[in-house]
């Protein structure tokens, strides 16, 4: 009954123990470029790093619900480009206006993600083929709308990622971090996030109780595709174009983001909150190897042993403090 | 606004000024000799510069590579050499240096020209012109082919700049000859890839004289499938980068040609060109056409 | 043989508190305790499956103390866990001798495999069985059976069964008994542990009693009445045992005579072959019927093609008031229809093992409009409905929060209870319901389960315990080999025509 | 008691059962491109199908083994590239002779392979984390070695690829399809087999039945690194080219080729001729496509929808079956 004391201290502790090895990771990180690469603590730098994550955290916090839920989602890079695609489409050759285009652009990624979820949860087709279907479909489907093209669209995005006055971050950045934060709370709060937890957990379980497994699957799924739109608008206005072979291989890095941050492949585990703080793991990394100038032999030999030892780190952690 | 503070910073004569090479891909042969050729003049000129090199994973990584730039603003270099992996994507990137008070020089990949107009920005370039290299090596092949010959395209990564290019240069070369291209696919730069489509190019087209491949690793594909096709003397193969690989197969009579875009020179004319507009930033801003030269078994280094 | 020292083990909080204990050889020592007293948790660290807090073991006059199961093994101590740990994609054979394929150099021995596994599996009443079949097709009364012969099939000196009769019914159990008998006469130190207090009082040369993890006494045979044993277990007990009323004074009181008529559930000529065959039955509102059966006759099938997690292979169902209807193609179908199940398998398709107690109890409520408004869930709320259940099923745990793979086994199944009490229906299929739940709280389930007849709920209940039956239905109907073969109504049983009817179906062709 | 001909019967509709639908899948893509791709069904095609596929199957059959013990190995494209690196260096710049060189080569993916297999199984971190740092250290290896030059071995191991004279096939094909039957085996006959199966379907219940689960781990990792080492030999050989960019994406299409066949991404369930059937959907696939000229989007839309149709129709049929 120390009440209050206690318990904010708990609460402290607990904080500690969930984002402790991973705020330990970074700060690490951080430390070591901020010593060896001139002007990597400057404000500049972190703000241009800010801005450059957007889309990959929105990628990932859809990649966090979707394994919570048991499934995987390989077509993200693909469904980024394919959205990205018609956005472009549609502002330059049909000359609709942004807000028209883009919903559009975040309405096509969230069908393609609905239908990954409808054709995995009622055909129980495993999701790594179905998504990985889709990942070939979506990318032809960004070619041909483009005809192999990058295409510029001008500045008319650019209101989206140009850094706002007095912070120096962008509204990508911002609109990211609220969906990192509305993600955790839809994990947390709502019946379609504690579903998605129950169904990971045990899929057999919640069918069991009654409870339908198929709608929240292709719910979940859809918010993943249309985050793939939104992060493929974040990606378009930050470059001023958008490409047909943009988000290659970014399934790879939102998962790994999804993993170092905890969240089980088996389903079941997770936080978007952790998720994000992966995402940071890695463009911390990525940024301090380019501002170091590195070959990219031992970039690539560092980004992979700082990966590893990052979650080594985080769950021998865990094992002691258990 | 981040412009503001940094332009500040621009060249203190008393400190060596930082240069940033961005490449697409420091994978590729053809941009690791680049890189080295760079670190190698910069190490011969070591009290004139720092060098930053910087690449890829994938060529095909454009918000990367765009993410590198604004590093690169962020990490205080004074001037920026880019092989742009895309020559749209890359331009909004290219503006946010020039008005933080970079020197932005643009080498083997053009940057688009109606986009700059339309960014309102000039960037100099110095750089090969594909179109015309191709075009030279498909000319060199069209020599020992007849007319109405049957020929194959080995394209590159079909969004790429120089890809399409190449493709056009290849194009105009087997029109101007009469010859006949009856298949051409993309095989995205790689050496497996290109064994594949090349092998069922030479199954689905028995009469097939040549392939013409956009780079050389994909033209080691195409050797290997038309050897295991058995059509080495039937086939030929060109290519384009002239990697060390390529010369060895041009020494042994497997490769007709390639093409030489002497890429340890071309980050060299560009860093000379950053200098130049470091020190007199009222350098005229004029593209710089480096040489492409054809290979064949008569020049080739051995 | 084996001596335990002040044997403690504490997680959140104490589990097992300074326990002394000695087993001898050729002797069955029961270790009797209210769920959540600490059996299995002391059993997990004699077999080396964790490690204890402090004290010491010491075993054929050395210090003992294994780091894992395989150190245990080697010393001569075998455990049958009380969850099931049956790999479905082996087969029978290579669950039996998975810690030890039989080879020669890596490469196994399948004939001799097959062999042997045809043997040990006759040993323990799966004779029937091919040892070449995958385990994912047998059911959990016949899984239990695999794992105890997984677990004993090897000479050893210490043999520890955690509940190894919850999942079997009368005649099964009656034949681990006679083996027991067997080991107990080749000098085997044997560790009973189990919630039927009548099987304990026959099979038993000494018992032991935990309470919060306690020990309470050792007493040799026959020295301890039922009602002393449970007084041991309880009496002082944990403050959500004590806080609500007493245990009813007398158990057995078959429902109200006065029984309504209006049907709640019939079953027409239902069907899954090849394990259910044509079975017609029907259940009234406010009656408790139950079903009896051998393991592997059929019964669980039965209520999940009823429940429609199984598709039907032929038959119909009406439910009061409505017109016949084909069964249901889901589970969801089914309880939007007012039906409720309590499945027998809690680990694989019960519960949800990380999350935790509030959780796994509103998870039924989770497609339920207005519980939850604007599809927001409200923790607070499911807290609170979790807590009043940790009252009334004296479910023991840290809090609400706990996750429910880390509560005693006979807490689990309260859990499992808890979840469906809660999402209510008119017509409750209970599969086992108080499997590994122990007498006192066996008790408040039969209440509570008399408390829903009285409310007019129809209960089909399937138990492998006869005694429960009998005490608790109206009626009973028995299957055997997949089909009805009698009905009998209560209240009183001849429980020898029971036991008949049990093994009817198997001698017809 | 109709013993024999009742016991064939049975043993062909088993077969049927559990090929029938990838077989079926098989023919009507070879029947397709048959119709409209010129010289498809003919035996230069046939056969230069089967000497390309080699190195993809003994990856998958590599790949399936570590999937069904419940792991995932995305690092096997970069060992790949590593091995063969290792190998072009050994010939060419050591001079050593060939089966030297091959065994170092081979040796060293299983080595990168048992470290996957030694980090996952025994400090407890998602194998999907270690073998994605793997795929980036290897492939930094693999430049390193090479200096990121693509290197000419020339034809010293050309007889691996050739092919065999009567037959058309070459060595490869043929040590590739033993390694198939091999693998089958292993995973049926073996302890170790049987292990990762054990271990896949829950490696908490292995290890609580006091069985060691590191030991086995480190193996198949080590024999998945192992095969990938083999498969560099094999790509090299064809391409007389080692190529540190080489295997770029394997992991996905290997990871397809098993998932086709049905082997479950959460492990405990596979097979390996399955995965095999799996490979041969995709090359088909691939083949055909690149016969008929198809433009790039349309191969990327019909691949993947071909690959979502296959493991579909599987699905389907056998749910009917049961
Ligand atoms: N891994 C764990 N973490 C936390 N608490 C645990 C863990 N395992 C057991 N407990 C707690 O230890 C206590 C004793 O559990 P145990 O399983 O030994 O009970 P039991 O006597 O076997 O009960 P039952 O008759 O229900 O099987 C319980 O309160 C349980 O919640
Ligand atoms: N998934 C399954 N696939 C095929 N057969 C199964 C499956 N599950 C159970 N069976 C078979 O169904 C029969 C009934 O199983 P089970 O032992 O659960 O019956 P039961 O009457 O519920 O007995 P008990 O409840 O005592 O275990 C068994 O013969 C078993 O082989
Ligand atoms: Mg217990
Ligand atoms: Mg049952």
């Amino acid at each position: 009954m120390k009440d209050k004391a206690v318990s904010s201290n708990r609460a402290i502790r607990q904080t500690l123990a969930t984002y402790g090895g991973l705020m330990a990771a970074i700060v690490v990180l951080a430390a070591f470029f901020g010593m060896f690469a001139k002007n990597f603590l400057t404000t500049t730098t972190l703000l241009t790093m800010a801005n450059s994550i957007p889309d990959v955290t929105v990628v990932a916090v859809g990649m966090t619900l979707v394994l919570i839920a048991g499934g995987i989602d390989l077509s993200v890079g693909s469904v980024l480009a394919l959205s990205a695609c018609l956005l472009g489409w549609l502002m330059v050759d049909q000359k609709l206006p942004l807000w028209l285009a883009s919903s559009g652009a975040i309405a096509l990624g969230a069908c393609c993600g609905g239908l990954n979820g409808w054709l995995s949860a009622s055909f129980r087709i495993p999701a790594f083929i179905v998504t990985l279907g889709m990942l070939e479909i979506a990318r032809g489907g960004a070619y041909w709308i483009t005809d192999s093209n990058t295409k510029y669209v001008g500045s008319s995005l650019g209101w989206f990622s140009d850094p706002i006055a007095p912070w120096g971050v962008s509204a990508s950045f911002l609109i990211a971090v609220s969906i990192v934060l509305l993600g955790q709370w839809l994990l947390h709060q709502t019946v379609l996030g504690r579903t998605a937890v129950a169904i990971g957990t045990n899929a057999e379980s919640v069918r069991m109780a009654g409870i339908r497994t198929t709608r929240p699957m292709v719910t979940l799924y859809a918010i993943c595709g249309g985050l793939c739109g939104l992060a493929g608008l974040m990606q378009s206005s930050r470059l001023s174009t958008v490409d047909p072979n943009s988000g290659v291989g970014m399934e790879l890095s939102a998962i790994a983001a999804c993993v170092i941050g905890g969240t089980s492949l088996r389903g079941g585990h997770g936080s978007v909150i952790r998720t994000f703080f992966g995402v940071l793991v890695i463009s911390i990394l990525q940024t301090g190897l380019a501002q170091l100038g590195a070959s990219d032999p031992i970039k690539r030999i560092v980004t992979g042993g700082v990966i590893i030892l990052a979650v080594l780190l985080d769950s021998l952690r865990k094992r002691s403090a258990v | 606004q981040p412009s503001s503070s940094n332009a500040k910073s621009t060249p203190k004569s008393s400190e060596k000024p930082k240069i940033a090479l961005v490449m697409k891909s420091l994978a590729n042969e053809f941009f690791s000799t680049m890189a080295d050729g760079a670190k190698q003049y910069q190490s011969q000129n070591a009290q004139q510069f720092e060098l930053v090199v910087n690449g890829i994973k994938d060529e095909r990584d454009l918000a990367r590579q765009s993410a590198i730039v604004d590093e690169m603003i962020a990490a205080k270099v004074q001037a920026i050499v880019i092989a742009p992996a895309d020559s749209k994507a890359l331009v909004p990137v290219l503006r946010r240096a020039k008005q933080a008070g970079l020197v932005v020089v643009n080498i083997d990949n053009k940057l688009d020209d109606e986009i700059l107009n339309a960014e309102s920005l000039s960037v100099p370039f110095v750089g090969p012109n594909n179109l015309l290299g191709a075009k030279s090596v498909g000319e060199h092949l069209a020599k020992s082919l007849k007319p109405g010959d049957q020929v194959a395209v080995l394209e590159g990564i079909r969004t790429s700049f120089n890809a399409t290019q190449r493709r056009l240069g290849f194009e105009q070369a087997m029109k101007d000859a009469g010859i006949q291209i009856v298949d051409s696919q993309s095989a995205n730069w790689e050496t497996n890839q290109a064994n594949s489509i090349a092998a069922s190019m030479l199954n689905a087209h028995p009469d097939l004289k040549a392939i013409l491949a956009a780079n050389d690793s994909m033209a080691l594909g195409a050797i290997a499938a038309i050897k295991a096709a058995n059509k080495t003397d039937t086939v030929q193969v060109v290519g384009f980068d002239n990697i060390s690989a390529a010369q060895q197969a041009i020494g042994q009579g497997k490769m007709l040609a390639t093409a030489d875009q002497h890429g340890d020179q071309l980050a060299i004319f560009g860093i000379q060109l950053a200098m130049k507009l470091l020190q007199d930033p009222n350098t005229l801003l004029e593209d710089r056409q480096t040489p492409v030269d054809l290979i064949t078994s008569g020049n080739v280094a051995k | 043989m084996l001596k335990l020292d002040a044997l403690t083990k504490d997680f959140a909080t104490r589990a097992v508190d300074q326990v002394c204990l000695e087993f001898a050889p050729g002797q069955v020592h029961a270790l009797l305790g209210a769920n959540g007293a600490g059996k299995s948790t002391l059993c997990k660290m004699i077999a080396g499956l964790i490690q204890p807090t402090h004290g010491t073991m010491v075993l054929a006059g050395k210090d003992y103390s294994p780091k894992n199961k395989r150190q245990a093994q080697r010393g001569g101590i075998q455990l049958v866990q009380q969850e099931l740990n049956v790999l479905p994609t082996l087969n029978l054979a290579e669950n039996l001798f998975l810690s030890d394929l039989p080879n020669r150099w890596g490469i196994l021995s399948r004939r001799a495999m097959h062999r042997r596994a045809s043997e040990i599996l006759s040993e323990f009443g799966l004779g029937h069985l091919d040892p070449r079949c995958p385990a994912s097709s047998l059911g959990v009364g016949q899984q239990q059976l695999l794992e105890i012969a997984a677990n004993s099939w090897q000479p050893t000196q210490v043999l520890i069964l955690d509940e190894p009769t919850a999942a079997l019914s009368t005649p099964e159990s009656q034949r681990l008994f006679e083996k027991i008998d067997r080991w107990r006469n080749q000098g085997v130190a044997i560790l009973y542990i189990s919630h039927r207090l009548a099987e304990v009082q026959t099979l038993a040369d000494r018992i032991s009693i935990l309470r919060d993890g306690k020990l309470q006494g050792t007493w040799p045979r026959g020295e301890l009445q039922q009602h002393d044993i449970v007084a041991q277990m309880t009496m002082p007990a944990s403050p959500a045992m004590s806080a609500s009323p007493a245990m009813p004074a007398s158990p057995a009181m078959p429902a109200s005579p006065a029984m309504p008529a209006s049907p709640a559930l019939c079953v027409e000529q239902f069907a899954l072959r090849p394990k259910v065959r044509n079975v017609s039955f029907s259940l009234r509102a406010g009656e408790i019927l139950g079903i009896a059966g051998l393991v592997g006759s059929g019964r669980t099938e039965l209520l999940r093609a009823i429940f429609g997690a199984d598709r039907a292979t032929g038959g119909s169902l009406r439910l009061a008031g409505n017109v016949p209807r084909p069964s249901f193609r889901s589970p969801n179908e089914a309880v939007r229809a007012g039906l409720v199940m309590i499945s027998e398998d809690r680990k694989a398709d019960g519960l949800l093992l990380t999350e935790s107690i509030a959780e796994n109890i509103q998870l039924p409520m989770l497609d339920r409009p207005g519980l939850a408004g604007f599809g927001l869930v409200r923790a607070g709320h499911a807290r609170r409905v979790a807590e009043t259940y940790l009252q009334d099923l004296a479910i023991r745990c840290d809090s609400t929060d706990q996750s429910v793979g880390t509560l005693s086994g006979g807490n689990q199944q309260k859990v499992v209870l808890a979840k469906w009490l809660e999402r209510d229906g008119n017509v409750f299929l209970l599969d086992e319901p108080t499997r590994g739940i122990d007498v006192a709280a066996r008790e408040r389930v039969h209440d509570v389960i008399r408390k829903l007849a009285k409310a007019g709920k129809g209960i089909l209940l399937v138990s492998s315990d006869l005694d429960e039956l009998v005490g608790l239905c109206d009626s009973i109907g028995v299957m055997s080999n997949g089909r009805w073969t009698a009905t009998f109504s209560g209240p009183n049983y001849d429980t020898q025509a029971i036991l008949q009817a049990m093994f009817a179906g198997y001698s017809e062709p």
